[in-house]
């Protein structure tokens, strides 16, 4: 395609990622479950207003659509839900990760470039004008899989587990802008439902063990 | 198979009937002369053959048929032993019945019977005796089938009578393989017919008999016909000797003037191997039954260095 | 014709009852006329709608299995027979249940022999392992019994194993699992004797062949006795079958190499089982180990046969195989004969330890007496049958310095050296077995109230016997119905010869000949003269008195010998084979004890060792399993990157 | 129209249950939806065989040989099950182990699941197929959580995240292919995520993005197949469940998605014109089938033993897949078909063995077969069958796939065979003493249902001694599809 300077839009697209890629980084170093949640939320904020931009660029409708359900989904009601949970359950904090800050940022590192690496040929094909973003969406989608193993906290699990929710939208979207609406929808209602299904799930924890810790989760195992 | 042959079988028959008790008085008087002893006559056997009969037989009270069926069996596998092996002639009727491995298996099955009428009762003695006796008779039946195969393997063929033929076809020649064999026949021989090293005839010592220790609850003609059986065994395992390693004057065919000669030739050498027997155990002292299996291993080791040799040597 | 006839066995499952037994029996003894008449019939197939849907079952009928469902249709007359008198007390399993068990079983050993394809052998393989194993643990209460049936299937599963894969071999490329495919299959050398072994492995393994034998002893005994008939007697010899269709059959004309394998196996077998038996106090396990000892004798043909063919001297090949399937035979009356002979003791009395036996020919003569025939059969002793199959397969062994390979025309004649000592120590064996059950003083009171067995009883008995002394005198007959299978298995047949037909000359050149009719008759003779003489000339008196015993007095049934008695000198000369922990008193005992306990050293050795083995093994892997989630989360990342890795 | 039954009856059910379930009828309610479903299935399954390939709602659903077999099946063990969990439903409640809520949402969440795992099976659209899988996830955490112990909530909440996780990398795997597509097929419309029409396109796709789309698909569908070594949460999930859910868990979930790989896998083959996918499908067929054959040693818990017998056969079945070709395609159906039939089977015996004794620890169970004949044999057969001890159908396929296996990967037999062997020793050991010798337990309130047990063990006898021609030539249909050549 023929070399121009990016037009602004397309820079603040970039900008977008490499915050999103930046937030998660934060999230994979954030002890205080309260702020965790925060940064899942401005995450999806992020992600609403790179839809919107995308929506008003390539002017495809249905872009709208899926930014409302992230405004709605991923800013407010998640986070809401979410901080609900923690006053009622009050965890405020996780425990040391089960390896410290540096090493897991170390690790996000290796983890962002061989991600960059493995979106190369898929960047290459595509056409859509967002196509670099997809190597930081990959890499987004893994270090939010690494903040979910390093955790110890349910809590924290689960904000790691929507943050990569996040990634893959943002993939879906710079790769291809966004799936298909009826998948889309599908999508979102899972997300709903699963997040409904973890909070009936949390009080029935609760009763059982007093706290959220995963170490009461540790008496399945076969090496005794 | 003419009626010639059928008489001259018989005659056999008779003769090995007849002259059993004979060769084992003529052994125990050799041996009384050997110890400077006041020998017995050589008929003596048949006297206490006889004086047997004439007595009323004593059971115990739990014994069983086979306990009275036995003495018959054993009798008259013996019997037919003597039938089966050329002692005189090898053309007879009867001999192509069974030939050596069978012969092996008809003693056997003597044993097996002796046996199992000891265990009957079921006294100390008899139970002792009839393990004894196995214990004899697993290691000597094996070591007599492998001198068989060795003459077997020398003479193409396990049938007796042939294998006298065949023998006595080629003329005399040192052959070391037969050597082997004939070392340890003799040591088969000594054990199954219950002499010394391995048995002493003679005694009734507890501790040491086994052939005795069988016929502890017999009595009267049950008796008799067990001693008649042994003494009938001591003289088929002879008639084995000659046949396998001094065949030469047995009757070939059946002429008249053959078979008369091959008696006398029989005759002698019957006396001579009484006479070597009873010096063999005149100079040999008895073993302790321990060391029994050791004696027969070696008999049996023994035949089958003969087997060995046979196969190297192809001699 | 045959296949219909194996067909229709499975139906007569249908209704349950103990009514069903002296059908089976029937059905049994149509099969073995119908395999009797069938025998000299060309092959015949049959070609059934069932199966995997590109392999329909084929069956199919030829000489060898024609001979083996004989086999099968006669023992399993008899046993059948016994068993409608034996499993009328209930035991564990409902009668019901187990008549269906018993005759799956014999259906699927008869599917076996007619089989003619890898998945309707392996199909009828498995049933029978699997009913037998049913059977096996009729009396599931018993710790041992399920201890014995878990071994017993184990070793089962590992053998089909070996099998199937011997299957997949075999069809060399034609990727048709069919026998024909197999048999036109041409393999390379290496291929082939792969296959062999894995054969060997899997038949052996269900025939009992040291060091696959462990689970033949446990199993054996634990079984109610018309199923260790049926499992000594036919089972084994179907496993024999296997072998030799395999060998001789499916792999066309063997390596003369291979045949060292069966041959020294087989040696090692039969005196490793024979000396384990002489000294065993348990008699069911007695007769087990015998049974190794006869399948060994078996394989040690089947090996000698492989390396005649292989070097081309194809009639006394013939000659050997026949001897092998003489003896299969034999064993088959025999062992089940003796089995059943221990069933009726055993429901007699309760007991199986030979030490609290004893006596028992006066309680229950009819069951003593046909004991008696098979005893004297299986210790080898002529005229009986199981002499004969001996005295061909040493026949054959004295034919072996002819193989035109220095050395071991040298080593094969010792084989007939140590199986005349296996057929010694039987004798010996059997001797111990007999002598303790039956005879002497009964070593406990109980026994006196033991009573003989029932008409059904006595009839299998009967039958059984009545087969071994058949087998005993017509063996110029059977040899020549054998010697039709060796034709068709391309060996060629025995060589002809003018010998009259009671006179039984196998090779006339060598004119060895045997006829037991006139050895029979001549012992008959002499007995019979013996008896009329003794009557004739003297009285015949008889008084009953006590037991002389050398005068000493106070006799008890105690100091007859034990079995462990009897079996000690076996014991004494045969030492490393055993191990033996003795527990001696010490000298304060009020009651002194003695009490030895004999293992075998192949399992300890080899079996014991396995199953910490495998749980180490499982220990190690449970580590990646600690319950922890970020672990189970780190698989999953970690099997994702190396994955995309590869795909880069 | 069979269709659209096949598909609401579930989802009513799922309503009305929700609404009632907690009442004296539901579990026979349950078994009425149950048995429409059933009926339905049928018919629609005969409509296919007799008319061919089906597609409904603009090709939003799609009806094929593969899937309609597994419909079939699917609807099939269903109603079996639902016939199982009725006494034992009964039998919680009169132990007071579930509540009347409880009992609400075990009905309508069966249902619930049902009809996810019919969508999955019968969608044509990748993406709807994801969101079937994940909402089939998510219907059953609570039902795994049901008895609300500890160790279920912890299996609960294992089940979830590992599944959850999984199915995202399913999803991101469905975009990256959805991106490749779009290249052929066009963004507009939804074509370019149908699978109809990938796979008539399929040699044009962008082989770069489809194999690293597989990867993705891999990992997240087969974290819920259960392959070593993303099986973890399933032993859990198994164990601590209601043992209805286990058989359905086992028996069905498994296969449907194992049914979502395999399609995946046709589209990426033909992309990329190498054999890569499917040596990764055999790698985690072979780790799996070992892992969980030493596995089996460690067991006391008898549902655990199964669950892991579970992912040993997926592993078989993973590894017949990823050989390919028409055999072993064929024997890996097979395999699906008569593993979801015995080992829902033997959940069924088992649930009632673990009622009767009042426990699951196996050393506790004891002399099943005195105490009561059927439950016994039931477990016995059902044990010796998945075992592949013949004349069981399991022989049948192991038999093709194992003789697959010496002609094309002649290296892996010997490992698949040392595994099948520790797995016998394993189970066969533990369940014969379950099986025999004394017993303790009691007697109970509400007679077993039987009847699924003995029809599942009939149905594979029978697929063990005989196949019928139409079934053959239905599989063989199904094998041609997923074989292509």
């Amino acid at each position: 395609m023929t070399m121009h300077p990016l037009s602004w839009d397309l820079q603040v697209l970039n900008m977008l990622a490499a915050l999103l890629l930046l937030l998660s980084f934060a999230m994979l170093s954030q002890r205080r479950i309260v702020a965790l949640v925060d940064l899942l939320a401005l995450q999806g904020a992020l992600l609403c207003i790179a839809t919107l931009l995308l929506a008003w660029r390539t002017g495809n409708n249905h872009l709208y659509i899926s930014a409302a359900l992230t405004l709605g989904l991923k800013v407010i009601f998640l986070p809401w839900l979410l901080h609900r949970l923690i006053r009622r359950l009050g965890v405020y904090w996780d425990t040391e990760p089960l390896l410290n800050i540096t090493g897991t940022m170390l690790v996000g590192v290796l983890v962002v470039i061989f991600a960059f690496g493995l979106a190369q040929p898929i960047s290459a094909l595509a056409s859509t004008a967002t196509r670099n973003s997809i190597g930081i969406a990959v890499a987004v989608i893994l270090i939010a899989f690494l903040t979910m193993i390093t955790r110890r906290k349910a809590m924290s699990q689960v904000v790691g587990f929507l943050s990569m929710e996040n990634g893959l939208f943002f993939g879906a979207m710079s790769a291809t802008y966004g799936m298909p609406m009826v998948v889309e929808l599908g999508v979102a209602l899972d997300v709903l439902v699963a997040m409904l299904v973890l909070g009936v799930f949390f009080f029935q924890i609760r009763e059982q063990f007093d706290s959220l810790d995963l170490k009461n989760f540790e008496s399945l195992r076969e090496d005794q | 198979m003419n009626a010639f042959d059928w008489t001259v079988q018989l005659l056999g028959i008779l003769l090995a009937l007849g002259a059993a008790p004979v060769l084992l008085g003529w052994v125990n008087k050799c041996r009384a002369w050997l110890q400077n002893k006041s020998a017995p006559s050589i008929l003596q056997p048949y006297r206490g053959i006889r004086k047997l009969f004439y007595k009323d037989a004593v059971i115990a009270q739990n014994a069983s048929r086979l306990f009275r069926l036995a003495p018959y069996v054993v009798f008259g596998a013996m019997v037919t032993a003597a039938a089966v092996i050329p002692s005189v002639a090898t053309r007879l009727p009867i001999t192509r019945a069974a030939d050596a491995i069978a012969l092996v298996g008809l003693l056997a099955t003597a044993r097996v019977f002796l046996s199992l009428a000891a265990m009957d009762v079921g006294t100390a003695f008899g139970t002792l005796g009839a393990r004894r006796e196995m214990m004899i008779g697993f290691l000597a039946e094996p070591a007599l089938l492998v001198v068989i195969f060795v003459v077997s393997l020398t003479c193409a063929t396990t049938a007796l009578p042939i294998i006298a033929e065949r023998l006595s076809a080629q003329s005399f020649a040192l052959n070391p393989s037969l050597a082997f064999t004939a070392i340890a026949f003799t040591m088969v021989l000594l054990a199954e017919n219950a002499r010394i090293p391995i048995d002493n005839p003679a005694t009734h010592l507890e501790l040491t008999m086994i052939h005795e220790a069988l016929l502890l609850e017999y009595s009267a003609r049950h008796l008799a016909l067990m001693e008649w059986a042994a003494a009938l065994k001591l003289f088929n395992y002879a008639c084995i000797g000659f046949a396998v390693f001094i065949p030469w004057g047995l009757a070939t065919s059946d002429a008249p003037m053959g078979l008369a000669l091959s008696v006398v030739v029989l005759c002698i050498k019957l006396t001579l191997a009484g006479a070597a027997l009873a010096l063999i155990e005149t100079l040999s002292a008895k073993l302790r039954v321990f060391r029994a299996p050791e004696f027969l291993a070696s008999a049996f080791l023994f035949a089958v260095l003969g087997l060995l040799v046979r196969l190297l040597l192809g001699a | 014709m045959v296949g219909v006839a194996g067909l229709l066995r499975p139906w007569s499952i249908g209704f349950v009852g103990r009514t069903l037994f002296p059908l089976g029996a029937l059905i049994g003894a149509a099969l073995a006329v119908v395999a009797a008449i069938a025998l000299d019939h060309p092959a015949e197939q049959l070609i059934l709608p069932i199966g995997l849907p590109d392999l329909p079952a084929h069956l199919r009928r030829d000489g060898l299995s024609s001979v083996f469902l004989l086999l099968l249709g006669a023992a399993s007359a008899g046993i059948s027979i016994f068993a409608a008198g034996y499993f009328r007390r209930g035991e564990g399993t409902s009668p019901g249940l187990i008549c269906l068990q018993y005759h799956l079983f014999l259906a699927s050993m008869g599917f076996v022999l007619l089989a003619d394809d890898a998945y309707a052998f392996m199909l009828a393989w498995e049933t029978m392992a699997l009913s037998s194993y049913f059977l096996v643990t009729t009396q599931h209460r018993i710790p041992e019994i399920r201890r014995a049936g878990f071994l017993y299937l184990v070793m089962a599963h590992l053998g089909a194993i070996a099998i199937l894969l011997c299957f997949g071999i075999l069809q060399g490329g034609s990727w048709r699992f069919t026998f024909e495919a197999m048999r036109a299959a041409h393999l390379s050398a290496d291929g082939a004797t792969v296959a062999f072994c894995l054969a060997l492995i899997g038949f052996g393994a269900k025939a009992g062949l040291v060091p696959l034998h462990v689970w033949l002893p446990e199993a054996h005994p634990a079984a109610p006795s018309p199923v260790s008939a049926l499992m000594s007697g036919v089972m084994l010899e179907v496993a024999l079958y296997g072998m030799i269709r395999v060998g001789f059959d499916l792999l066309g004309f063997p390596l003369w190499w291979w045949g060292l394998l069966p041959l020294s196996l087989g040696l090692f077998s039969a005196l490793y089982g024979v000396v384990f038996a002489a000294v065993q106090t348990d008699m069911k396990r007695l007769l087990a180990y015998s049974s190794i000892e006869n399948i060994g004798i078996m394989f040690t043909g089947l090996g000698l046969a492989m390396v005649f063919a292989g070097v081309g001297m194809r009639s006394i090949a013939a000659l050997t195989l026949i001897a092998v399937m003489y003896h299969a035979l034999n064993h088959a009356v025999m062992k089940s004969l003796l089995f059943l002979g221990t069933g009726a003791v055993l429901h007699a009395t309760g007991e199986r330890n030979l030490g609290h036996l004893g006596g028992l020919i006066h309680r229950m003569p009819w069951v003593a007496w046909l004991t008696l025939i098979g005893v004297l059969a299986i210790a080898g002793l002529p005229p009986l049958n199981g002499f004969v199959s001996e005295w061909l397969l040493l026949q054959s062994f004295l034919l072996a310095y002819q193989v035109p390979h220095p050395f071991i025309n040298m080593l094969l004649p010792l084989g007939a050296a140590l199986l005349a000592l296996a057929a010694a120590l039987a004798a010996y064996v059997m001797v111990k077995f007999y002598g303790v059950i039956f005879l002497g003083q009964p070593r406990e009171k109980t026994l006196q109230q033991a009573h003989d067995a029932g008409v059904a009883e006595r009839l299998g008995l009967g039958l059984l016997a009545f087969g071994c002394l058949l087998l005993g005198f017509f063996p110029s007959t059977i040899i020549s119905m054998l010697s039709i299978v060796t034709q068709q298995l391309g060996l060629g047949g025995l060589p002809a010869n003018n010998a009259p037909w009671w006179l039984f000359v196998p090779i006339p050149e060598r004119q060895s000949s045997y006829a037991p009719l006139v050895f029979f008759a001549v012992i008959l003779a002499v007995v019979a003269l013996a008896i009329y003489g003794v009557r004739l000339f003297y009285h015949q008196r008889i008084r009953r008195g006590a037991a002389w015993d050398c005068g000493f007095g106070g006799l008890n049934s105690r100091m007859q010998d034990t079995a462990e008695g009897f079996g000690q000198p076996i014991r004494h000369l045969f030492q490393p084979l055993f191990a033996v922990v003795r527990h001696v008193p010490d000298p304060f005992d009020t009651k002194p004890t003695y009490r030895l306990e004999i293992y075998d050293r192949i399992w300890l050795g080899l079996y014991q060792p396995l199953d910490p083995l495998v749980r180490r093994v499982a220990g190690k892997v449970a580590w990646l399993q600690q319950g922890r989630i970020a672990n189970y989360l780190l698989y999953s990342f970690v099997t994702l990157v190396v994955l995309l890795a590869l795909m880069l | 129209m069979e269709f659209i039954v096949l598909l609401v009856t579930p989802l009513l059910g799922a309503l009305i249950l929700g609404a009632f379930g907690a009442r004296r009828w539901a579990p026979d309610a349950n078994v009425g939806f149950s048995l429409v479903t059933f009926l339905s299935a049928c018919a629609l399954t005969s409509r296919v065989v007799a008319h061919g390939n089906l597609s409904v709602a603009h090709e939003q659903f799609f009806i094929d040989a593969f899937n309609v077999f597994l419909v079939a099946l699917t609807a099939f063990v269903g109603l079996t099950t639902s016939l199982f969990s009725r006494p034992y439903m009964r039998i919680e409640a009169d132990h007071g182990r579930v509540s009347g809520g409880q009992q609400r949402l075990y009905h309508s969440m069966y249902q619930l699941f049902m009809a996810t795992m019919l969508i999955a099976l019968t969608t044509n659209n990748m993406g709807l197929m994801w969101v079937a899988m994940e909402a089939a996830t998510l219907s059953t955490v609570l039902l795994v959580t049901l008895y609300r112990t500890p160790a279920s909530l912890e299996a609960g909440w294992k089940y979830f995240i590992l599944c959850g996780v999984g199915i995202s990398q399913a999803l991101f795997g469905t975009i990256l292919m959805y991106f490749a597509a779009e290249k052929v097929l066009g963004s507009e419309g939804v074509s370019a995520l149908l699978w109809t029409h990938l796979n008539a396109v399929k040699g044009e796709l962008e082989p770069s993005v489809l194999g690293l789309a597989f990867v993705f698909l891999l990992v997240g569908y087969g974290t819920k197949v259960g392959l070593a070594p993303l099986h973890n949460w399933l032993p859990d999930a198994h164990a601590e469940g209601p043992t209805p859910i286990s058989a359905v868990l086992s028996g069905l979930l498994l296969n449907v998605a194992m049914y979502a790989v395999v399609r995946c896998k046709v589209l990426v083959e033909g992309s990329l014109h190498s054999s890569l996918p499917g040596r990764m499908l055999m790698g985690f067929g072979l780790l799996s089938v070992v892992l969980a054959a030493f596995l089996l040693w460690r067991q006391r818990d008898v549902k655990r033993l199964f669950a892991y017998s579970s992912i040993e056969h997926m592993g078989i079945i993973a590894f017949a897949f990823g050989m390919g070709g028409p055999v072993a395609n064929f024997a890996a159906l097979l395999h699906m078909t008569v593993h979801s039939l015995t080992k829902s089977s033997i959940f069924f015996a088992v649930g009632h063995a673990t009622q009767k004794a009042g426990t699951q620890i196996m050393d506790d169970i004891r002399g099943l077969i005195t105490l009561s004949p059927t439950v016994g044999w039931g477990l016995m057969m059902g044990t010796l069958a998945i075992l592949g001890t013949p004349p069981f159908g399991v022989f049948a396929s192991e038999f093709l796939i194992l003789t697959t296996a010496m002609k094309q990967q002649p290296w892996a037999t010997p490992i698949l065979l040392l595994a099948l062997g520790v797995a016998f020793a394993a189970i066969f050991g533990r369940v014969q003493s379950m099986v025999f010798g004394e017993t303790t337990a009691k007697r109970l309130p509400h007679p077993p249902a039987l009847i699924p047990v003995f029809a599942h063990l009939g149905l594979v006898l029978m697929l063990g001694f005989f196949i019928p021609p139409y079934l053959a030539d239905w599989y063989r249909a199904a094998a041609r599809l997923i074989g292509g050549e």
